[in-house]
């Protein structure tokens, strides 16, 4: 096995800590795992980028990924600003942030395999802002258990609440797994 | 209708472009676009390491219409007196020499040469935007930062010192001109920036600048937070004249009711908003309440001394 | 009991220096170094470490301050990157004529101008003539064991070096991965606590001295002479260290060079820390290509490992050497010294100096495979 | 470039609006002026802290750039009469 | 007869041994001499590069009977901030960990780690001894050269800056104990570290130290020239102490007649027994006198805050 | 018209810098460079000089504020030595990336602790790879020489890069001898004023701009690569500026190199400054005992002339390299360089490392001659 | 030092007396205590640079130790009644 | 012609300025001449030691001279404390500021030429001195250029004139003039 995993976020938004808190799952459960990060310059509101590489033996690598057999979509208008399709594997699968009708997005719907959350509606819900910005990043990583069928939500659980004990890690759980339940794979 | 400072603000067009990569709510940006507006485009601005070195945006572009050095953390005030000289040996008189840098490069790292530029009496002017951190790299503690914040090198907001009264210590040097400024007044800002302009010799103003990110409150909060700190008495607002062996010293006019103690709000109210200080010490209060009373207390002898004269 | 986690080659930093009980921590922040110093600041806030952190005003007194610590007594730790390490680089080479055993963490990073926060090399190798002992981590596990060893090296009475531990700036400071985080009783039982030489800078334990006065010419090139002959060994106790960091661990990096697949290869790469290990990852693509490549890790860039450096040239018909750096006016820093050692051991397998990833270019597998092909085709 | 100043590759960079890119798609709020009951006061155009409010005399209403806006919403704090709204976008 | 401090020094013994290489009657080793009585032996001097690393003498011998670390220039504070952090951490609490350094050293070069340590309030003590200029390397102009006076890199006396006025600088840092001193006045030096000893935190002393050679005037000449620096006024003598955030200021005894300008000495009798002033111009009189006036300035203000105390 | 005077190095640093009519000199004192900065004090104060002198409090800043002066169109001069260079040598490092071609003079001293002020190579050698041109000195008429020239090849529109000029510690930098102060009218002919390039930092005469803001790593990587370029376009630059030096003023003091004897010799002795200076005074006695032995006083370390040293060493039976330095668990650092040449070259004549004259000690001609015998014996 | 310590050469002074040799020689004139008139009052003892004049009590005439004395003559110039008289020595 | 002098004085006579002044001087008569100096960790008083190496073409010897063709001592115990003997060939010349009876000095004057002046008398009498100490050092150039009959003393007196034009040229060219007409030759 060897998955290759993309994480588009803007700066305040935790996709790094999103790709962070995947590996730690995934290694929960006997998998190696790497998170990178392309650090810019960012100040909060620029493109992030992040990355995974997943594989069953340890991984040797320490370049970013420029085809991804999976990206995770903080906000629709980064795969275009960033020019995201280009960085993704013919048959990839899109995990998004999304609240309406996804079919009505701009996304190219017809190449790739399609999973949607409504991540910033469960986290208004929860209150889970930091200055004023929705931090969707552990929704994510629950909308990616779902979407790819690991780790178990059990071990992203796990993960978020060693990451951050008491309240804040336990508001993240409950994000994880509204999103690892809410998720709805489009396309498959 | 007379024109106003307001006027002249907006006729003097923008010099800091929309479209820089400053975080949302700025409060450094804020105080930029004010400094660079008194300036004029007859102005290089030298930059140390910090956030407005990332701010003004990546190559090949630049957000900033006046003329840019980028420089190494330390060296600064030593770049640019090295530029005001060599202007001078070419003839050129009238050209703004402006070190803009944040309180970690002019207040630590950097103090050294600041201070030598001072002591030369270098015809620059230094003007630090104070955020109380070092932003740029995620805010850890700076020399600058108040006793009892949260940084990521004080997590749980221990007491390492003490604010360095960075204005105070400048104004030590007998400099030609020394004020504090504060971005919730941006005319007293400007005011301050165009009298510094008039002075031949070393000009220091300090500008507090709140950064949402790094103290954790609402981007929309800036001007708030920036105007608590001087009506709690926080930050107070002066300038300083040296001449012939003697300071010419005033309280500006936002800061004026505060010499009275008793019309400051509490401090809390500076405090509550801001995350930094979410989990603060009783043991730190007063420490920032003698902060705040050391403060004023320098003050009034300064001003004591003026009406002296 | 060892924790199995995920973390960045930064905490894996500040998890080397914890378990290394360090005593005092001065340091300053820099890009990617930062989290380094946070961790360590944290863990000293909640007093999880028992250490002093001094939050300096600058480089050059971080390192200042670890010095006068280190010659106090204690065990000191700092770390740097880039810029920082350049604005420190005074205290660096102090360091050494002190003969304090501190250990610092480089976070490689480019230099400016223009501004460039990404991984490059150049920064640590400048300090290479200062009499540090340098360690190039490979990856995150190895960022963490090399401080441990490093502290055993450093502070050997045969050696009393100070030891820099390097990583790739994002590429492994900033990129978690699995690392086992020992046993604290195991560390203990791999470092005893930091026995200063014969004088200590402490009224109260020993008597009145002057360290560092001035020395005449005949004086002082002895006394710094006697500095390379700590160098010298070095060897061996870098060695030694290895082997028991092995036998106590169960894990092996290496000790001044760790080979891959280097005994039947034609061609061998060279490169150190990370890019190092990404040859290696490449090695495979290329074997299966048909293609016999090895890559030889160089772990330990001072003392430099001329011996096994050019034993191992020697069995090979081609040396290619990856350089993340460049000496301007030269030539790739380790693909000189690897020339130099080759001319004085009379190897005469060619070198091919490959200057890659300057400035954070990422280097791809497909650049390492070119480089062999080119080779090939010669 | 030609080859032959290669070795001159002196990086500077040109003063541009929009450097940092189209920043208003940061936005999770966007201000809103309500013109009628806006009284010019400029406050909002005063304390922006991208510039994204433009105004060229005191006689006009500002109006939000919204390219560069960022959405902190100080224009809306700092409204004395409250003739700012704001808008969720995202 | 009841014990004064002459027998204190007496008894004290010499840590300043016999037989170091500073030139016939230098002004610092005289002050060396009082500050380590007053140390004793539980000292560690961190002595940055100056005059003071070449007359303690060299290898394998040494001239101080304490123990001495040798640093680098612009490292002294942070180098002695790590030590004293150190020892803490080993629990010995007192050991004094002292600073000797010179004008070049702490108030140029090192001024930003001495005012970080400052900021940080470290368990140390600064002690800065005077010269007004760098010695070691052969009497080039520093920052805290007076105007006017010629030096290898102002050889005919032009008018640079100001002299930097240190301790005012370094008691705006808030910090425990700032002092100045002068080697004509040796039980005021004496009694001074000794307070300083008694408090924890950052001390700073600056301590006004004529050298012979370097201000071009007979070797014997020493306290009389020092001790003019106090009769003129050019040098005043004072002790502060900052608690919560109140500064307690006070004049030492000697300085006490000159608050009175008309009681000082005119500072041509100062200037007169020193080559380096023997061509000043008019214009650098007026600079110097400014100076003094400034200083006093300052020195009254803090007078009056203590009194309102 | 040229005056003939017995000078020490240090006055002819000094008259260099005036012939060459800089504009602007930030300096800090330290031993043994104080004196440059005395002199140039002096003439300033008393307009003999027309220039800015900026008594800086570092020299951290010195670099600064001659980078700052030489972006804004002035042509700017500093000079420090041990302690100072390492304490300056981020801004070292800044002077190439900012393309400032400042002339510094380098009064090569030892470095501490323990302190130690006398002659050593290791300061100017550890700032080998940022990117700045390097001369070596190797008498007091070619200090001076070296200075002017210096400003004719950083300035160069193929070059903008900074240059050094190295002095021995006293040695040189405090021993008389005689020098020809040249004309300055003839100076003025060799040396036009310097024209900086299509950007210059003062908005009275030229476009807002921004320099050195963050690049991305794709775009670094390019702009280093270039001073590369640069460095490599140096190479000419010198030849050309040596010959136009003999053709205006009748003096050659070699272009990248000084070849003595070289010819016919068995023994080549390799070396930097007065050391390969004295070298060439003992081949006198060497040859009259008839051992054929010839000095390659290596006048420009950056860019290394790595073809001249192959060429030269191809002819010889043994390459002997003095080195008044070392890099710690390394080697001699130019006897490091000429051996990864020679095999870079194919060049197999073997080379003897011999460090010599650390700190200041004395290398007499006995210590020479000793080197040679030993080298024969073998 | 044995052979194998050699690397370990850390150079350091021990406190001693006359560290700068005998630097009685560098003097061109010498001051004289002269005992009847000395009123003991320190101070040419407390101002001494060299820490060349010893005494152990304030009971004590103060005296020089020409080895170390360097001739400075500030004894001499601060006696407040004339008790030291300088001689010419080279 | 390669003749190898040593200076010993002390910190704040001046050797080194002699042995430049004698330099200069050289080189007005077309001799080729080096000034060398070892600085010690001098304060005022500690001795110093300067050297000239002079021949009729370039030299290009860059170390200190360990064996002197003449050595000119500002102060007898110069000699022993720095073990002077040592560092003199077997026939040299030493040039000695003295003031009394030559016969009744430590010198070994068996073994040595030697030439004497008084120096500090006339250096004394002109009002030479700097901070109290009697600065010797041109009026032991006079005294070389007797001795050893080079250069002439008017090449010294221009090159003392240049050196410091003014009043303090006068006086030390005077010195020198003296220090040469006073000089005696007591072996040769
Ligand atoms: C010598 C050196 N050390 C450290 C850094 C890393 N650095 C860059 S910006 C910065 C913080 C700047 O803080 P401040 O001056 O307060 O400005 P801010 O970022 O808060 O705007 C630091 C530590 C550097 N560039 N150079
Ligand atoms: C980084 C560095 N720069 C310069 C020097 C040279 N230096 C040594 S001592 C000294 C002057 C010291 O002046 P000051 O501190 O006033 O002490 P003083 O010599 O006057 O006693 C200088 C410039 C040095 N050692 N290190
Ligand atoms: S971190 Fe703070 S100071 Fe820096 S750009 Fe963001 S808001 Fe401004
Ligand atoms: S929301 Fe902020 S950025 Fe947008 S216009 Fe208002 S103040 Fe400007
Ligand atoms: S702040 Fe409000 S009232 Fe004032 S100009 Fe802006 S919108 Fe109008
Ligand atoms: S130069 Fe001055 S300060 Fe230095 S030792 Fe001599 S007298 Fe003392
Ligand atoms: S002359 Fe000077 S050194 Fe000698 S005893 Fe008197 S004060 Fe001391
Ligand atoms: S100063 Fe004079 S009176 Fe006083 S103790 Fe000394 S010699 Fe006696
Ligand atoms: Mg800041
Ligand atoms: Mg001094």
């Amino acid at each position: 096995m060897f998955i290759e995993v993309s994480w588009l976020g803007r700066g305040g938004q935790g996709a790094v800590t999103a790709s962070r808190l995947l590996a730690r799952a995934l290694a929960k459960e006997g998998m190696w795992a790497q998170a990178i990060v392309f650090f810019g310059a960012e100040r909060r509101g620029a493109p992030v980028f992040a990355y995974n590489r997943i594989s069953d033996k340890p991984i040797k690598y320490h370049h970013f990924v420029y085809k991804a057999d999976v990206m995770v979509v903080f906000e629709q208008t980064l795969l275009d600003l960033t020019d995201g399709y280009k960085r993704l594997k013919d048959d990839a699968m899109i995990i998004i942030n999304y609240a309406g009708d996804i079919t009505k997005s701009r996304l190219r719907m017809n190449t790739y395999k399609i999973a949607k959350v409504d991540a910033t509606s469960i986290v208004l819900d929860l209150g889970l802002l930091v200055a004023g910005i929705p931090v969707i990043n552990t929704a994510m990583v629950g909308a990616f258990a779902r979407a790819m069928g690991m780790p178990s939500i059990d071990s992203i659980v796990t993960a978020i609440l060693e990451t951050w004990p008491g309240k804040i890690g336990e508001l993240n759980a409950e994000a994880a797994k509204r999103a690892y339940n809410e998720t709805e794979i489009i396309k498959k | 209708m007379p024109k106003t400072i307001l006027d002249e603000l907006i006729e003097a067009g923008e010099y800091l472009l929309p479209g820089h990569t400053a975080c949302p709510g700025c409060g450094s940006v804020i105080a930029l676009r004010h400094v660079l507006k008194a300036l004029g485009k007859d102005t290089i601005l030298v930059i140390p390491a910090s956030c407005s070195s990332v701010y003004q945006a990546i190559y090949p572009k630049v957000s900033i219409n006046v003329m840019i050095y980028n420089v190494a953390f330390a060296s600064a005030a030593a770049v640019a007196s090295g530029i005001s000289q060599a202007l001078e040996r070419k003839g050129f008189e009238d050209v703004n020499v402006v070190v803009w840098g944040g309180d970690g490069g002019l207040i630590d790292i950097g103090a050294a040469s600041v201070s030598g530029a001072a002591e030369r009496n270098e015809n620059i002017f230094v003007i630090c935007y104070d955020n109380e951190a070092y932003m740029n790299t995620g805010i850890q503690r700076s020399g600058s930062t108040p006793p009892g914040a949260r940084t990521t090198t004080t997590p749980i907001g221990k007491i390492v010192g003490f604010k360095k009264p960075m204005a105070y210590i400048m104004l030590m040097h007998g400099v030609p001109y020394v004020a504090t400024a504060n971005v919730a007044y941006p005319t007293d800002l400007y005011e301050k920036v165009k009298k510094a302009k008039s002075i031949k010799g070393f000009k220091f103003i300090h500008i507090f600048t709140p950064c949402p990110p790094g103290w954790r409150f609402d981007d929309s909060k800036t001007i708030e937070v920036a105007r608590l700190a001087v009506e709690t008495g926080y930050w107070i607002l002066w300038q300083a004249e040296y001449r012939h062996g003697r300071i010419h010293f005033e309280l500006s006019p936002p800061s004026r009711p505060y010499l009275d103690a008793s019309k400051r709000k509490p401090i809390e109210e500076f405090l509550k908003f801001q995350g930094r200080f979410s989990k603060i010490t009783e043991e730190s209060v007063k420490k920032l309440r003698e902060w705040i009373e050391y403060q004023w207390s320098i003050a009034k002898r300064f001003l004591d001394m003026s009406a002296q004269k | 009991m060892a924790i199995y986690d995920v973390i960045t080659g930064n905490d894996a930093a500040a998890w080397g220096a914890r378990l290394s009980k360090v005593e005092v921590i001065a340091a300053y922040p820099i890009t990617p170094q930062t989290t380094i110093v946070e961790k360590l600041a944290e863990w000293v806030e909640k007093g999880e470490l028992n250490a002093k952190f001094i939050a300096v005003e600058s480089e050059h007194s971080a390192m200042a301050a670890v010095i006068g610590a280190s010659a106090a007594g204690v065990r000191a730790f700092t770390a740097t990157s880039s810029q920082g390490l350049l604005y420190m680089i005074e205290m660096v080479s102090w360091a050494v004529g002190a003969r304090t055993p501190v250990v610092m963490a480089i976070v490689n990073r480019a230099l400016g101008p223009p501004w460039n926060i990404w991984s490059e090399h150049t920064d640590a190798l400048m300090t290479r003539d200062t009499g540090w002992i340098q360690f190039w981590a490979a990856n995150n596990q190895e960022v963490m064991d090399s401080i441990i060893q490093a502290y055993r090296v450093a502070e050997d009475k045969k050696v009393l070096l100070p030891a820099m531990v390097m990583l790739g700036g994002f590429v492994l400071s900033h990129t978690a991965m699995p690392v086992k985080i020992h046993d604290q009783n195991k560390v203990d039982q791999y470092l005893s606590p930091y026995e200063p030489p014969h004088y200590v800078l402490n009224p109260k334990i020993s008597e009145a001295f002057a360290y560092g006065n001035i020395l005449f010419p005949w004086d002082y090139a002895k006394v710094r002479l006697s500095i390379e002959k700590a160098m010298r060994n070095a060897v061996d106790v870098i060695k030694r260290a290895a082997k028991e960091f092995h036998e106590i661990f169960g894990i092996w990096h290496g000790d001044l060079i760790k080979e891959v697949n280097t005994d039947d290869a034609e061609i061998v790469i060279f490169a150190l820390g990370a890019v190092a290990e990404q040859a290696e990852a490449t090695l495979e693509v290329l074997r299966r290509n048909g293609i016999k490549v090895g890559v030889a890790k160089i772990r330990v860039f001072r003392p430099f490992p001329k011996e096994e450096i050019a034993k191992i040239a020697d069995k090979a018909s081609h040396v290619i050497v990856i350089d993340r750096d460049i000496s301007f006016g030269w030539d790739g820093i380790l693909a000189g010294e690897v020339k130099a050692t080759l001319h004085e051991y009379k190897v005469d397998t060619p070198v091919t100096t490959k200057i890659m990833g300057i400035g954070g270019d990422d280097i791809l597998p497909e650049h390492i495979e070119k480089a062999v092909k080119e080779v090939i085709k010669k | 470039m030609s080859k032959s100043e290669e070795h001159l590759l002196l990086p500077i960079s040109h003063p541009t609006k929009g450097a940092g890119g189209k920043t208003g798609t940061w936005r999770v709020f966007k201000p809103v002026i309500i013109e009628e009951k806006c009284i010019k006061c400029m406050m909002c155009w005063m304390y922006c802290p991208d510039a994204a409010i433009e105004v060229s005399s005191r006689q006009e209403v500002p109006r939000v750039n919204y390219d560069y806006c960022k959405g902190c919403l100080i224009c809306y704090e700092v409204c004395p009469v409250k003739a700012i709204r704001k808008e969720r976008e995202v």
